[in-house]
């Protein structure tokens, strides 16, 4: 369910859990708690299909009411003040199970620890949401913009920095208007449009827009003085921390071209998608792919079937003749792939190398950078799959570089 | 829900963008400069227009299919590409059997024999077009005269002769120079004047005579983004300044710039041929280079050598340095020089 | 001016590669790698000059004074053939670290063709003590320079799809032709 | 089969007597065939020589002087007699501007300094191109020609009364040079000797 | 030790001496694809030999290992050991030959000159032994 | 019977061209003609044939350390041999002052002493077996190389020139190149791959 | 004596003897020669340049067997014992026999036997497949058929069956190279030993799930059900995670097992057609079809 460590599990097949009840232990520090999104019973404790098609482990809960744990305030209304320690907010996000909800959903509370000799300058807010076809954070920004600006003023607070930019793409002005307003009230937080330009959603191209730094090959945003956050991860820190509510729900985009009425909705984890889609109007005819994410980052879900998780940012229908991809053929070394990476790596190397399986050559091109953003496939006239192999010789050489630590 | 959905990895969407569309892209952008040829040099072009481009597009076949044993592929339109550039740099008076030769040369050696479309190192076109040339130097540096549809279509060695035949520019210079005469008393002599140049009123191969067209084919390219501006303006203006500079030393010896670059293959090889995606560098800085290379060697040929023309040989020689080009010249990597003090 | 001749003559308009053919072994041989090939460069470089001084001086004072200029073959052989290993065993003993390094990076040198054909071509054009060494630099750098380019070329090529009969040897030979077309355009230049 | 042990004395010893044994079989070959190649040398020479002048009856490999040029480059006059009378002049002259480089030539001279062949001693040219200078049609219109002291021997390109190789212009203009040159010393050295006659 | 700008070779520990280990290269003839490179060359000698310290003791006599070296420092040997003494002798007889020296002695001399430059390498050779250090590892 | 077999070893199995490359220098410098081809691979029958028996005569006295050079001295002799018997003897120019083969085969004939074919044989068979043996082995791969000299040179020509044999068949020139440097290259590099075929398919069956 | 002669022979002689100084003191300081046995036991060796002996290429292995004292651990699976023995010769040591091996698909799940529940439309190769998902089928253990073993197979003994969707062994030119074992993502090869006349008995399924979801998602998947396990004479079938598996050393070829099978995951191969036809045993390949090529892909379903 998220980046790190899987969690272990505390309850039991036929315990009554609440909303909101611990489930999982996070295990280790880089991990996170889970949560019941429901109240109900544990059914089995067991493993189920995830969106990658592989099985792993999960908790059954036969879903009784919707009562919720008493500690949660469920109240809509916003509570600005925080006075709390960074230490304690950290340990309430901790608590609450915070992961990024940008997509990779990265335990927060790590982020949010800087490691010691380094220093946060900034907080950089990511509100580009820049795939085609999501509107979660889009949606959130409007209707939650001041639980969100809370949330931005108490991150600060954690991480003890000055400022902080909500970053937000040039094509999205009522977003950007409604913030600014909002933060006239918060000195240190301001807006700034962005160009429209896939990755800018992009962490490091984030902090390269936004202060013009760039991120060091191999290294984190903290080694710039930035940290980034997901505005959905703002807000939901504003409920861990003012509400004491643990993540259990996320905004989830439902759309595509033939889908009767796409939505945002707010849903909780655990959802099956096919529920959702259901909501929408039900699959279409002519659906050809059913995407967890956006057209360019998303994952392809072989079974609708499969619940909705903490990276979920949206579920895009794609129809038939778009769903397809158009056939391979040579590379022609036009060199569109290696104009358009936002990394200034070379695709057409990258995926001959991972072809031939010249891992060593891969890691002196630099494959561990590649964010997977996907430009160059979407680029490439030869429809080649570049950013398939790419991503297979970065799994490899993250395997050899790790074991070279050992 | 019996139908099937469909599982690939991300991305899921594409550009639209293909290999065809490119091909099909430059043919067109060939297109005013084949109408001048075939307005000057009438059937002859013509024919060796046809010949060549059916030829490459038949070996193309024919080797991917009994030799290589491949899928033949085709339809991606490269081999018609070869074709028309080869048929371009080709005097209209070939016979029939040195224009397939060529073709044969071109698709055969210069790009199926290291696997076909995308793998070959250099330029296919050219390597047809100087295997030819130093094959049949007498056929190749023979040009018919300009007489539109009356140029006679000339298919043996029996009917070329030397009423028949003109000279290109650059030839008359190179040979009168040798017999010490001077540019400007050449020019005068020849009738040689750079509005003909320009509009193609003057001897050469098929697609090289004409300078409007060929930049019309550039503006088309460029607008269309098949290719980027970095390779023919590095080419062309290198030239300027390396003749510029002989000029100014000494301009009874050496033409003015001008004159370089709107006579000989100049423009034809820096806007359709060395801009060839396969052999030329990746990055930008790569292809400045590239270029300047290319512009170096085509200069130092004209001027020294015993060729004429040497852009053909210059796109060659620097077609060969592309992958040590490609080896040091790395795109700039996103956190290379940390900025920030 | 007349060294400058020599040097674009030996470089460009007779490559001792692609027009002399000579040194084809290690042309073909030498591994892909485009570092190795620069480091051969050097190393022939270095070898072909004292080669040249010292057949040279063999030849001159030697051979000709004492009328046996036909023990030329032999004795250009034999001389080249130990300072080869001299080199070597100086190195080794100078520095076994240096020498190390150089064992890593570079294939051994072997007297080749090229080598040995360099210091009889400088007694045939009947060149001067230094515009000997010159020509052999030249020479030196002109296999520097297809051995580089083609090596490049080779490296890009070990990632493409060659056809199978095509792939090796009979390759290079194709590009080496190609390259050596190329390098006609040079013709008559000086 | 086992392996000689290496000592420095077997070593050197052995090197050395195999040295011995070849040096003196080579030496033996080369006093065999010393006369031989002096005599291949020679009727290359000799043959040489015959086409380019009239039938003589000494031996003009022998006769010979030679005249150093502004270049530092020797022009090498064989004389032909025939009885006591010389009946020409066989000049080994060269050009440095052909298409390969250099261009060797023997020309034969009358004693009037009229042309009565030429020969190609030694070239670099493109076989089935600038080789052509060998062949008839060129090589025809040299025989017979006189040129005067102030005439240049070139091309028609150049204004001058030879018809070029075609597509070896180079060739046919270097071959016209060292013909020159060879003229050029002939009249320079009679006109020292007082003139010919 | 990252891959990155380094270069390894494949070798077989031949010795293994307090801690230093021999290790035979396998392939470093100019002809090291050739078909019969054993039966090719002039010179006698198709192998080299490393001698390099062991990072630990978890080697044995005959084992498969990789030598790895920077890049630049095989570039930056092959300068120490041919370029720069070349260019010396260059140097040395285009000296010699405007002076007007006879052939012979600036032959000669322009070769002697490479002695002070070995000299003034083996007194360096302590530096160089630091600069030119190998890592070794086990082969995969 | 087995001899035969040796004998013909050269042509196609061992050739030392197409499949082992040895002595490519020579094979591509003078192979403009058919017949400089032959002339080339002659010559270097010869010097294989009587290095290969004095090698397999003395190999026993030769201590290892000194194995190769011994072997240079030895092979080096013999081509100043046929250097020197050429000279005399194959230096006739034609009758239109062609050059003679000696002129023609030049710079090469003094390279066969690096030619890798003899050192290698010398090496590989003429030091471990008997002289019969070694010189039977020189003359199958002399032949070999001579064969693929030949097939070379005949390729270069009739494409070149459009002759063979210097005899012309025909009308005008012919492709140029193939007479020219890159000619050499292209050519060989094509008749390799052929052989190669050609030899899967005759060890195949 | 003539003048020339003697300076020849002088002048040689004394190159000669300055070139054997000069070797004389290379050979002492590089006193190392190649042994020339390599290269005769590089001779004998196929030269695949395989890898499956775990070197990098033949001549590394020749060097290793040159050096070893024995051939433990040594071992050419292409050349197989002949060329061991011969390499045995060449150093005068002990030859070490190892059965010969042969690589088996433990998979069965055709086109056919196991639906497919989605179209994969990614990079044609099982490695970028396996990464992204479990596969186009519900098993998520079986072959996704994109063919990296039929890619890495340098002797040509693997093909893919379009029927099937499976690769196909060829036994006579497989080598037991490994090459498949370390390609294929799914870890689906395994080095069996080779039997006589290539018979072979083993479980055609590597999947773990329980019996029904198995069973669900192909219906030639063992389903853990232990009946083989049972009836095993020579407990040479082990079971774990709900899955059989026939030890090939143990495994005596009785074929009690394969009739047991409710899902005919067990396949038989290279044996002679049962004598009393039982419906239920319908494992052997219909009508006498060549056994030989067609082994992995018989046909397991009911007639
Ligand atoms: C192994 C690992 C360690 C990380 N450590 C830190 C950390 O110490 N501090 C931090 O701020 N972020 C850390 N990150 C988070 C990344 O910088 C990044 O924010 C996260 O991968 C999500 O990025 P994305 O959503 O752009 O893909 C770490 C990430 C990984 C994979
Ligand atoms: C190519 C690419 C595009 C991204 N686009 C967005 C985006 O549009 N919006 C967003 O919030 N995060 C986006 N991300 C994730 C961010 O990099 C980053 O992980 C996130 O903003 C960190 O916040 P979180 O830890 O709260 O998720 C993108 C990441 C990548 C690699
Ligand atoms: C392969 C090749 C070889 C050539 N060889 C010669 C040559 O031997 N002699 C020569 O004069 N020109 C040679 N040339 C030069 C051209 O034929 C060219 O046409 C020449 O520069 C002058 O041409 P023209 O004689 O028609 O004016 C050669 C050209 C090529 C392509
Ligand atoms: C902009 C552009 C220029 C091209 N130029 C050439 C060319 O000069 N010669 C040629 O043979 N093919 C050319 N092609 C076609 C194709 O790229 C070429 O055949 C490949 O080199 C074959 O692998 C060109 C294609 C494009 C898109
Ligand atoms: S997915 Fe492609 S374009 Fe994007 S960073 Fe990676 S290599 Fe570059
Ligand atoms: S975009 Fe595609 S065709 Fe162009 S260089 Fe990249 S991989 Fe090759
Ligand atoms: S089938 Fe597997 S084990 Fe057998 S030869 Fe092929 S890759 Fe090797
Ligand atoms: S056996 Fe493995 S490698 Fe072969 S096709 Fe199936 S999944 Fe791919
Ligand atoms: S024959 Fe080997 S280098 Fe020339």
């Amino acid at each position: 369910m998220h980046l790190g460590v899987p969690a272990k599990c505390l309850v039991n097949k036929g315990d009554e859990v609440k909303v909101g009840q611990l489930l999982a232990s996070a295990d280790g520090f880089v991990s996170a708690n889970i949560h019941s999104p429901f109240s109900g019973t544990v059914l089995k404790i067991d493993k189920a299909l995830d969106a990658s098609g592989y099985k792993r482990d999960a908790v059954f809960i036969g879903v009784k009411g919707d009562e919720w744990l008493s500690t949660i305030d469920t109240s809509t209304q916003l509570k600005k003040d925080c006075r709390l320690d960074p230490a304690e907010i950290i340990h309430r996000i901790n608590e609450a199970g915070i992961v990024g909800l940008g997509g990779a959903t990265f335990p927060s509370h790590v982020k949010l620890t800087i490691p010691r000799g380094k220093k946060a300058e900034y907080l950089l807010i990511n509100g580009v949401e820049c795939e085609p076809y999501l509107t979660s954070d889009h949606v959130l920004m409007l209707e939650k913009g001041e639980e969100l600006v809370v949330g931005v003023s108490i991150l600060m607070r954690a991480l003890n920095v000055e400022q902080a930019v909500i970053g937000i793409e040039n094509n999205k002005p009522d977003a950007i208007a409604h913030l600014r307003e909002i933060v006239t009230g918060f000195p240190n937080i301001s807006v700034q449009a962005l160009q429209v330009k896939y990755p800018q959603g992009g962490e490091k191209q984030l902090i390269k827009a936004v202060l013009n730094r760039e991120v060091p090959s191999g290294g984190l945003p903290v080694d710039v003085g930035a940290v980034v956050f997901n505005v959905g991860t703002a807000v939901a820190v504003y409920d861990a921390v003012q509400k004491n509510k643990p993540l259990i729900e996320r905004v989830v985009t439902i759309t595509g071209k033939s889908l009767t009425t796409p939505a945002n909705y707010r849903v909780r984890f655990g959802t099956p998608v096919s529920a959702l889609i259901e909501a929408a109007g039900g699959l279409p005819e002519d659906t050809g792919k059913v995407i967890n994410g956006g057209p360019m980052m998303g994952k392809a879900l072989a079974d609708p079937g499969v619940p909705v998780v903490k990276g979920s940012s949206g579920i895009l229908i794609l129809p038939e003749p778009e769903a397809a991809r158009r056939q391979t053929e040579p590379c022609i070394r036009c060199s569109r792939c290696v104009s358009v990476c936002p990394m200034g790596l070379e695709p057409y190397l990258l995926m001959v190398l991972g072809q031939k399986s010249l891992h060593e050559r891969m890691e002196n091109e630099k494959v561990m950078d590649c964010i997977e953003c996907g430009s160059c496939s979407y680029t490439c006239p030869s429809s080649r799959p570049l950013l398939d192999y790419i991503r297979l010789g970065k799994a490899e050489v993250g395997k050899m570089i790790r074991s070279r630590k050992k | 829900m019996n139908k099937l959905i469909t599982v690939s990895p991300s991305p899921h969407a594409h550009s639209g963008e293909s290999v065809s569309k490119l091909m099909y892209g430059v043919v067109i952008a060939l297109l005013p400069a084949m109408l001048v040829s075939f307005w000057f040099f009438g059937m002859g072009a013509i024919y060796v227009t046809l010949l060549s481009v059916a030829s490459c597009v038949l070996f193309e076949f024919l080797i991917q299919k009994y030799i290589l044993k491949k899928e033949p592929r085709i339809s991606d339109g490269s081999a018609i590409v070869t074709g028309v550039l080869l048929a371009f740099n080709l005097p209209s008076s070939l016979p029939p059997f040195i224009i397939i030769v060529g073709a044969l040369v071109a698709i055969g050696i210069g790009k199926l024999t290291f696997g076909g479309l995308g793998n070959n190192p250099f330029n296919p076109a050219l390597v047809g077009r100087v295997f030819l040339l130093l094959s049949f130097p007498t056929r190749m540096t023979k040009f018919p005269k300009l007489e539109g549809f009356n140029t006679p279509v000339i298919l043996s060695d029996s009917n070329i002769s030397d009423a028949t035949t003109g000279a290109t520019p650059l030839g008359i210079i190179k040979e009168g120079l040798g017999s010490g005469e001077t540019i400007s008393s050449l020019m005068e002599k020849n009738h040689l004047g750079y509005a003909d140049f320009f509009m193609g009123n003057t001897g050469g191969s098929l697609g090289e005579i004409a300078a409007f067209a060929l930049i019309l084919g550039l503006i088309f390219m460029l607008a269309r983004k098949i290719i980027t501006w970095h390779i023919p303006v590095s080419i062309i203006g290198t030239v300027i300044i390396f003749t510029g500079i002989l000029f100014l030393a000494d301009p009874n010896q050496y033409a003015d710039p001008l004159f370089h670059i709107l006579t000989g293959g100049l423009l034809l090889g820096a806007i359709f041929m060395a801009t060839d995606y396969v052999t030329s560098p990746m990055t930008p800085v790569g292809q400045i280079i590239y270029g300047v290379g290319i512009a170096l060697i085509t200069v130092i040929i004209r001027v020294f050598g015993a060729y004429p023309e040497g852009i053909s040989f210059a796109i060659l020689i620097m077609n060969a340095f592309v992958p040590l080009i490609n080896r040091y010249i790395k795109p700039k990597r996103f956190g290379e020089e940390v900025k920030n003090g | 001016m007349e060294y400058i001749l020599i040097i674009i003559g030996a470089v460009f308009v007779n490559n001792i590669l692609l027009s002399q053919f000579l040194g084809i072994c290690p042309f073909i041989g030498v591994s892909n790698k485009v570092d190795t090939a620069m480091g051969m460069a050097g190393a022939v470089t270095f070898v072909m000059v004292i080669a040249t001084i010292v057949t040279y001086i063999l030849q001159q004072y030697v051979l000709e004074p004492l009328g046996i200029g036909f023990m030329q073959t032999v004795s250009y052989i034999l001389v080249i053939a130990s300072l080869v290993q001299l080199v070597e065993i100086i190195l080794k003993k100078v520095s076994p670290s240096l020498y190390q390094a150089l064992g890593i990076f570079l294939p051994l040198i072997t007297t080749n063709c090229a080598i040995l054909g360099v210091a009889l071509l400088t007694f045939q054009k009947e060149f001067n003590l230094l515009e000997g060494v010159v020509y052999a630099f030249a020479n030196a750098i002109g296999f520097g320079l297809a051995l580089v380019t083609f090596s490049g070329i080779r490296e890009q090529l070990e990632l493409a799809d060659i056809p199978k009969g095509m792939k090796g040897v009979p390759i290079a030979f194709i590009i080496a032709g190609i390259l050596a077309m190329a390098f006609m355009g040079f013709a008559n230049i000086v | 089969m086992a392996k000689k042990e290496s000592t420095f004395t077997n070593m050197v010893l052995t090197l050395f007597l195999v040295a011995l044994g070849a040096s003196a079989a080579m030496g033996f070959v080369y006093e065999l065939t010393r006369d031989g190649i002096a005599k291949a040398e020679a009727a290359k020479l000799d043959l040489a020589i015959k086409r380019v002048v009239p039938e003589f009856t000494n031996e003009p490999g022998k006769e010979f002087f030679k005249l150093t040029d502004t270049d530092g480059e020797n022009l090498v006059f064989y004389i032909a007699k025939s009885d006591q009378d010389t009946i020409g002049y066989a000049i080994e002259t060269y050009s440095k501007n052909a298409f390969g480089g250099m261009l060797r030539l023997l020309v034969g001279l009358r004693p009037d300094g009229t042309i009565h062949g030429v020969a190609v001693l030694e070239h670099k040219e493109t076989p089935g191109l600038g080789t052509k200078m060998t062949e008839e049609p060129f090589q025809s219109q040299f025989p017979g020609k006189k040129y005067p002291p102030e005439v240049t021997v070139s091309v028609t390109k150049d204004r001058g009364d030879i018809d070029a190789i075609t597509a070896s212009t180079i060739t046919s203009r270097a071959y016209c040079e060292a013909v020159d040159k060879a003229i050029k010393a002939f009249y320079s050295l009679n006109s020292d000797k007082g003139g010919a006659k | 030790m990252s891959s990155a700008s380094c270069i390894e070779q494949k070798g077989v520990i031949e010795r293994i001496e307090n801690g230093q280990a021999s290790v035979r290269l396998a392939v470093f003839q100019a002809c090291a694809h050739c078909h019969s490179k054993s039966a090719c060359g002039v010179a006698d000698e198709s192998t080299r030999n490393i001698e390099i310290a062991l990072p630990d003791e978890n080697y044995s006599i005959g084992e498969q290992v990789m030598i790895g070296m920077k890049r630049h420092l095989g570039i930056r040997a092959t300068f120490l050991a041919y370029v720069f003494p070349f260019l010396l002798v260059m140097i040395v007889l285009i000296l010699l030959t405007t002076l007007h020296l006879n052939e012979l002695l600036s032959g000669i001399f322009s070769l002697i000159s490479l002695v002070p430059y070995f000299i003034l390498l083996y007194l360096f050779r302590d530096r160089l032994d630091r600069t030119f250090t190998f890592t070794l590892r086990k082969a995969a | 019977m087995s001899q035969w077999k040796n004998i013909t070893k050269g042509f196609v199995r061992e050739n030392p061209v197409f499949v082992l490359f040895l002595g490519l220098c020579p094979t591509l410098g003078t192979t403009g003609s058919a017949i400089n081809g032959i002339g080339m691979g002659l010559a270097t029958t010869f010097v294989l044939v009587m290095s290969n028996g004095a090698i397999s005569l003395f190999a026993r006295f030769i201590p290892d350390k000194v194995r190769i050079p011994s072997y240079i001295v030895i092979i080096a002799s013999f081509v100043t041999i046929v250097d020197l018997l050429m000279k005399a003897y194959a230096n006739t120019p034609g009758p239109n002052g062609e050059p003679s083969l000696y002129d023609n085969l030049g710079l090469f004939i003094p390279l066969i002493v690096v030619n890798c074919i003899v050192l290698g044989r010398a090496e590989a068979f003429a030091s471990k077996n008997s002289v019969f043996a070694s010189l039977i082995d020189g003359l199958a791969i002399g032949l070999g190389f001579t064969f693929a000299l030949f097939l070379l040179g005949s390729v270069r020509e009739i494409l070149g020139s459009g002759s063979i044999f210097n005899q012309k068949f025909i009308e005008g020139d012919g492709m140029l190149v193939f007479v020219l440097a890159p000619g050499a290259f292209l050519a060989l590099g094509y008749l390799i791959a052929i052989m190669h075929i050609v030899k899967k398919r005759y060890t195949n069956s | 004596m003539n003048e020339t002669i003697l300076f020849t022979i002088l002048s040689l002689s004394g190159l000669g003897a300055g070139a054997a100084v000069i070797l004389y003191i290379v050979a002492q300081k590089f006193k190392v020669i190649e042994d020339p046995r390599i290269d005769e036991v590089e001779e004998a060796l196929p030269a695949a340049n395989c890898g499956g002996c775990g070197f990098a290429g033949c001549r590394n292995f020749a060097e290793a067997c040159v050096k070893a004292e024995n051939f433990d651990g040594l071992y050419c699976p292409v050349g197989g014992n002949d060329v061991m023995a011969s390499v045995a010769r060449i150093l005068g040591k002990e030859a070490v026999e190892q059965e010969p091996r042969v690589a088996v698909l433990r998979c069965n799940g055709s086109c056919e036997a196991r639906p497919k529940t989605n179209i994969y439309d990614g990079a044609t190769s099982c490695a970028v497949a396996s990464a992204l998902y479990g596969g186009d089928t519900g098993c998520q253990y079986g072959c996704l058929g994109f063919g990296d073993c039929v890619e890495v197979c340098t002797f040509d003994a693997l093909s893919m069956d379009p029927f099937t969707g499976l690769p196909v062994v060829n036994d006579e030119k497989c080598t037991a190279c490994g090459a498949c074992v370390k390609a294929c993502p799914k870890d689906l090869f395994e080095l069996r030993k080779r039997a006589k006349k290539d018979r072979k008995i083993y479980v055609a399924c590597r999947n773990e799930e329980k019996g029904g979801i198995a069973k669900k998602s192909c219906t030639v998947a063992c389903i853990g059900c232990s009946k083989c396990f049972k009836v095993c004479p020579y407990e040479a079938i082990v079971m774990e995670n709900n899955l059989a598996f026939i030890d090939s050393e143990k495994c005596r070829l009785c074929r009690k097992c394969v009739t047991e099978c409710p899902t005919n995951s067990i396949i038989e191969i290279g044996f002679p057609p049962r004598k009393i036809q039982d419906k239920e045993e319908t494992a052997v390949g219909p009508e006498g079809r060549e056994e030989k090529d067609t082994n992995s892909t018989i046909n397991t379903k009911e007639e």
